[in-house]
This record gives structure tokens, C-alpha cells and sequence, in this order.
């Protein structure tokens, strides 16, 4: 079963206009570079962004805000990002804010077939306005959730470090965060890979996602991996 | 009045052996600084990391390994990553013993509002609703007053809130406070700060009892 | 007639290239042994692998590697391993094309039981209901009519249910049926088999039409 | 954070009688083998055993039927067993059947939270009755559901192939199965390993389970490992 594609504009071809996306990373960390670079590209536009956060303003989904594909962002936390305030408050960008959890247990329940999930985030806050309140008993005491529904996107644009022509993938360290949510939440699931190894060089035991998940592969041409908060200590 | 690092050193010492810490964004992120050698503390990240370590050496940063602030880190020995829904599972499920954020309101009953001010632009929660909401233990690092002198320590939060009865302590430039049922107790006055500075700087119902002592933050 | 190796035999013809399949216990285990070389097609096992191989050679068994079935096996290049909350996850999510499986009875709008005779001893459903309630696509492997002569394709099932309307295909020792809205209709006869033999030995609605081709199973 | 203690004995000391336990295991593969042979030796009586199976006459769970220990099984398939069945019919013994999935999902919504989760396994049948259904569009169409409750254990008792003193585990091959969900679920988790490693020696990448979840762990004396069902090929 070879998922092998050439680049990302074959990875990309059938994205069309109005599309929902995952994309992977957490602010610069782990995100699909190539792929981002390959929509921006193609110049598909009204574009739904399901990810945590929105880039910076040259670089991840800023791209996209800059060149106005981006109808609609899903995220967690958004700022650092000029243009995307400019959008925002002017009215040309609709932004929906959900906590940080909720965004990766609603990818987890599209990946494993769960039409919704209770969350205790949010509750007593704006987040819950609207949405469908219910109290259980945890550890005796009543508590109230959310419910909070799955995400249903066309495509879900992940980032790994190694993967296999059968879609296996491996991430490496916290380069992993939503990505393996997403990649199970799409339906149809991009991965770009920095390393793309024969099949069998990855170990069954210490696949993150499996390829059961993964539609299409392709080694990205380059990564510059941007480092947003450069913290050092001397030596 | 306690700086930043005084705010810091100050919540270390809520810090039990054994325990599993989130620390947030700003002052908590300090604390990491001030926890006792010899005690063993496992930082928790909400993008998917057990065992945090210090800031790499300059040349050593790896842009694959940050935090929840985004900044670049290290991991201890034994150290383990994870995806983020295993890293909200782990929150949800109270795994984690304490959580430590900022805040720019608390009110009296535990209210937290910490990412929001209508008019101005929004940034997101991020994962604070979904620690605040889970977390076992809260503690709140923040500034008593604000520029303007107005207590930031509420009857009612005015901004739009995070969570709801959640926080149990509050360390300020000021004081330290537990949030009761009754309301705010003053547990302890910083150096060279009067109970009566307290009271002025409070607006939520304060608890005073017995003598206040003063803080003890070596 | 078909003997199991038959039935198995024409079950692998459904199969194509790029299938993710699950295999049930018995008949449809045989059904790997018949998939035409150089056809891409993984197997997943629900206690936690895809990329099922063969049984291991003699001395090569190892306990850590087994099937659902409990038998040990062997994985192929490109497997993986996973936990059970994994497993039944893709299964829920529908990333399994096709699911093969086992049954005492089938009803002509689609409903299975396979788990329970009531008065004998019950050795649950395992992950059978999990399979029916979220299969894309279910071919049941099974007798037509049991050891009574009685048929096992029904108005309404009889036995307790694994799961409602989800069977879309049958394969028995007689034929070959698609569950169709309007009931079982006949696709193929097995070799040497008459419609008039179908017929007698199917009690749901049965739908004939045309002329009923003899399987081709090699 | 030391979470190594010295055998079996000591890790179930405080387990007692009428105590709820998750055991992890697919069959007898990844059974926790030394901390069943000690809840033997303890003779702890009146146990509720989550399990998704019961063992075999004289292994596994099966050890603790033959001793009368159990007074609840909640499995997805048991049988193999005639102690089990006899136990069973004379009314000793009480047993909860589960879809398979659904035993594996309610422990992992007690690990992530989640006070209950829904599955389309068992909707229709028998599995159903007494219990919440609820309807949702997936794909577009209207698919019903059963609302399952997160499961609700005093211990945990996992057995993975590696772990180090703060609790980190890695699984082996398909021994993996249920552990890491059981492992995340308990309110003490109790982890036997094969290996136990020096802090620092498994990769934190390949971590199955993160050590947060664990309590106490211990390098079990040794592993019988028994096949159940031995299918080979000649050479």
C-alpha cells in the first residue's frame, strides 16, 4: 500500500475552495511547513482553519491570513499575528475560540468515532454559551460538562518527523502535539515527513499514528523550523 | 511589597515532594526556579511533556522542544512526550497536583478571569479553562492592585471569566490569601506590608483572623 | 456445495487492493490464505496490530504476538502496534473497509447474532458488536442452514443480536447474497447448486433475478 | 519521584476485600502474572474484576476464580473456563458482558476525564437495555448511540514490558492491548514490568504510558508468558 505522493502540490491537488482543515503544530512547533507553502500557492481561498494557533505574521498559517485565503479560524490561542487582528477586528476574518483541550478531544473523538465528549472546560464561561450543559458524579461529587462535538474536516494536514510509504508516522518531542489527533480526524489525512524510510524501518511498537490514518505521504523539500521564543541560559 | 521573583519564590514552597506541577505562563513559569534542590517535582506542559527542565545553554536550543509559552526548553531524565489529548487527559483526570497561572481577576468565591478584556484584542484561553476547570489545586500568581489601584481581588469578576470557584490560593505582591467559602483569609502579609494596606487593596469580602503573619520567602 | 475453505475462497474475490480488513474467528481467519498475491491489503487484528502475517514457523512462537483469536502470529513490514482504545477507535471511525465475520443467524433486513445461544453457556461478544455497529462494509461468513436443516437467513432472527441492519453481504456454502432493502438477493449459486436448493433452504425474502450465475472460486 | 517498590507483596498491601480492580491483559497476553499470583497468595475476597477476559482454569484470572476471590467479572469474553462456568450457572459468581470496545473506551474516558463517552456497539441489542441512547449525524446521516459510563476502579494492575522508577512504561508487540488505557484509569495504578530501567534509559519519545499515571512499579520475579492457542507453520 503505497501513499507515496511527489510533493505537496500533489498532496494538495483535490483541496479546492471553502475547504476544512486540520493543520497540525503548536505555535511554530511541529506544523506543515510545505504544505502551507503549497496552499499559499495554489491561492485556494475561503479556507475553514481548524489549528491551535495562527502562525506569526510571515510564517505557518500566517501565510495564508496574509494572502486573505483563511475564511475562518478554529483555535485555541491567536495573536502574535498583526494581520490577523487587522482581519479580525475589521470583520474579513471569523474567528471561534475554544480551549485548548476541547480543540484536541473534539480531534480525538472525529479520529475514534466518538460523535461528542463531556469537558468540564469552559463551563460557567462564555465557551458554554449555547451548548448543551450536563452534571455527573465524579470521584462523588456532581460536576458539570460540556458537551462538545466532534470535528468533521475535509482534510487534516499533519507534520512527523519519520514516516513510512504506508502512512506509518513517529514525531519527535513536543513537535508531536496535535498532530496525530488530526491526522486521525481528517477525512482524507496529508502527513509531510522529514524522513520518508522504506517500509519496515520503523519499529510496530513506537508508531504514533498508524497508517490506517494516513491518506497521503511525501518527504517535505525543506524545513526551517522557526523558533518563536529563542530562551537560552549561558553556559 | 514582594517583585516578581519574591511572587515566585513565595509559591515554590506550596510545592509538595511528589508532585506534578503545570505552571503557566509569566510569574508561574519563575516558580521552576525556586523549588528546593533535592525535591523532586515533575513540570507538566500542556503541548505534550512530563519532566521539563531548565532553558538550553545558547547553540543548544532545538526548535522541536518548547513549552506552553512557546519558548525553547529541556527535558530532565525521565521525561516523556505525548500527544495533546493525552496531555488534557491527564489534566482532566486530575493527575496533575498543582497548577500554577496568572490571573487579572479572582473573585471572592473562586471565580478566575485571566483571557479576555471585551474591546480589546482577544488572544484565546489556550489550555487555562481546561486546567482551571480540572486542576486538583489552583494557585493564582498576580498583582493585587491594578495600575490604576483598583483591586484586582473581586466581590464578582467584571471580566469575562475562565472559570468558575476554582482557585484555592492567591500569592500577590502583597499577600497570600486561601479562597474559602466565606471568602478571602489573609494567611500572610509580605515584608513590610500592614494588614490595614491589605484591606484598602481588596474589594472582595476579606478575612482577617488572629495575628497575619509575615511571609517567610528564603 | 461449498466446503469452509470454498466459502473462504470466494470471500477473498471482495477483497481489493488497499483494503484495510478485519477477520473474525474461523472462516473468515482462512481468508488471508486466499488473497491474490501482489494485492496490497492489511489486516487488522482489534486487540491491537495492523499488518497481520502468517502463523510463526515452529519454535518461532512468541506469546507477546497474538491474534484476536488468541493464535499466535507474526506481523509483516509496515506493522504496528496499538492499545485497545486505538484499535477500537479506527474501527468506530470506519477506517476498516471491510469486515469479515462469523454468524449463527442473519436476518433479511441486515441484523446479525452471533454471541449468544440463551440456556448455554455465554462467552460474550468480544469485539463483535463493536465490528457490526461500525463496519463500512460486513460479509458474513456462514452455514445456510444448520445441522437440523433449518435456515440460518431469516424473517427476523431468533437469538439474542450482535447488531442491526449492517450485514450487506453473505457467503454460505449454497450462495452468495447481498442484504438489499427489499431482503436477500441472489448473486451466485455454489457449484453444483440449483436456485430451487437456495430457495428451500432460505426462510427470509428471497429476490431471484434473472439468471443466477455459478460461483467462480479459484 | 521513586515509585519502585520492592515486589508484588508490597504493591497490593492495601488492597482489600470488595475492592474494584482493572487487570490489563488480551487473553493470557500482557497479563499482570506476579501481582495475580500475590492477590492469591492474600486470598483478598469479594474483588470486582474489570478485565476483558477471566484467564483459563489454572492461569490468569482464572487462578482467582478457582479461590472464590471474585465476586464480580466485567469482561468482553470469558469462557475458556469451566471453573468460570460453573461458578457462573450456580449463581456464585455475577458477570457484566461488554462489547470489547466499549470496556477499552470507558477506561480510557476515566484516564482523559471524561465522565462518559458514546459508542454505536451493542445499540439494537441486549447490551442497550437500561441505558441512554442518544442520535447524531455522522456523514450525514442520523446514527444512534449508547451514552457509557467512564469506569470507576480502586487499583489499576498493568503489566508492560519496560519500565523506569518514576513509572514510565513501554508495551511489547499485541501484549500492549488493554495496559495503557487500565494503566491511565485506576485511582492507584500498579505496574509489573519485565525490565525495570534506570531513569533516563527509555526514550521519551517511545513512552507508552507517561509515569504520572503510575503509583508503584516492580520488576515481576518471573513471566510463565503461556500461549493459549499455539498455531505454527512448518518450515
Amino acid at each position: 500500500m503505497n501513499k507515496v505522493v511527489k510533493n505537496a502540490e500533489e498532496a494538495i491537488k483535490d483541496i479546492q475552495d471553502n475547504a476544512v482543515l486540520m493543520l497540525g503544530g503548536f505555535g511554530l512547533c511541529g506544523i506543515p511547513e510545505n504544505t502551507i507553502a503549497a496552499l499559499v500557492k495554489k491561492g485556494v481561498k475561503g479556507l475553514t482553519c481548524i489549528s491551535n494557533n495562527a502562525g506569526v505574521d510571515d510564517f505557518g498559517i500566517g501565510l495564508m491570513l496574509k494572502t486573505k485565503q483563511v475564511k475562518k479560524m478554529i483555535a485555541s490561542y491567536v495573536g502574535e499575528n498583526a494581520e490577523f487582528e487587522r482581519q479580525l477586528l475589521s470583520g474579513e476574518l471569523e474567528v471561534e475560540l475554544i480551549p485548548q483541550g476541547t480543540l484536541a478531544t473534539r480531534c480525538l473523538a472525529a479520529g475514534y468515532g466518538m460523535p461528542a465528549i463531556f469537558t468540564p472546560a469552559g463551563v460557567g464561561t462564555e465557551v458554554a454559551e449555547g451548548k448543551e450543559t450536563r452534571k455527573f458524579i465524579v470521584d462523588g461529587t456532581e460536576k458539570e460538562f460540556l458537551m462538545e462535538m466532534a470535528f468533521d474536516a475535509d482534510f487534516a494536514i499533519v507534520k512527523a518527523w519519520k514516516g513510512d510509504p504506508q502512512g506509518n508516522l513517529v514525531f519527535r518531542e513536543t513537535a508531536r502535539n496535535f498532530n496525530p489527533m488530526m491526522a486521525m480526524a481528517g477525512k482524507i489525512t496529508i502527513a509531510e515527513v522529514e524522513e520518508l524510510v522504506p517500509l519496515g524501518a520503523l519499529d510496530p511498537d513506537h508508531i504514533h499514528t498508524p497508517g490506517i490514518y494516513v491518506h497521503r505521504i511525501f518527504k517535505g523539500e525543506k524545513y526551517e523550523k522557526r523558533i518563536e521564543q529563542r530562551t537560552v541560559r549561558k553556559k | 511589597m514582594l517583585d516578581k521573583i519574591g511572587i515566585a519564590k513565595r509559591i515554590a514552597k506550596e510545592i509538595k515532594d511528589g508532585y506534578y506541577v503545570n505552571l503557566g505562563i509569566g510569574i508561574p513559569t519563575l516558580v521552576a526556579n525556586y523549588i528546593p534542590k533535592g525535591m523532586n517535582v515533575v513540570l507538566q506542559s500542556e503541548n505534550g511533556l512530563l519532566g521539563m527542565g531548565p532553558f538550553p545553554f545558547e547553540g543548544e536550543e532545538d526548535p522541536d522542544l518548547i513549552n506552553a509559552g512557546k519558548q525553547t526548553i529541556t527535558t530532565v531524565p525521565g521525561s516523556a512526550f505525548f500527544d495533546s489529548a493525552m496531555s488534557f487527559g491527564m489534566i482532566r483526570s486530575r493527575k496533575v497536583d498543582l497548577t500554577i497561572l496568572g490571573a487579572m481577576e479572582v473573585a471572592e468565591n473562586g471565580d478566575i478571569a485571566n483571557w479576555k478584556i471585551p474591546g480589546k484584542m482577544v488572544k484565546g484561553m489556550g489550555g487555562a479553562m481546561d486546567l482551571v476547570a480540572s486542576a486538583k489545586n489552583i494557585i493564582v500568581a498576580m498583582q493585587h492592585v491594578n495600575k490604576a489601584n483598583e483591586s484586582k481581588l473581586l466581590t464578582k469578576c467584571s471580566l469575562p471569566l475562565t472559570g468558575v470557584k476554582c482557585v484555592k490560593k492567591i500569592v500577590t505582591e502583597l499577600a497570600v490569601l486561601d479562597v474559602t467559602s466565606q471568602g478571602f483569609k489573609l494567611l500572610e502579609r509580605a515584608p513590610g506590608i500592614s494588614v490595614e494596606q491589605i484591606k484598602n487593596a481588596t474589594e472582595g469580602k476579606l478575612i482577617i483572623e488572629g495575628d497575619i503573619p509575615e511571609m517567610q520567602i528564603e
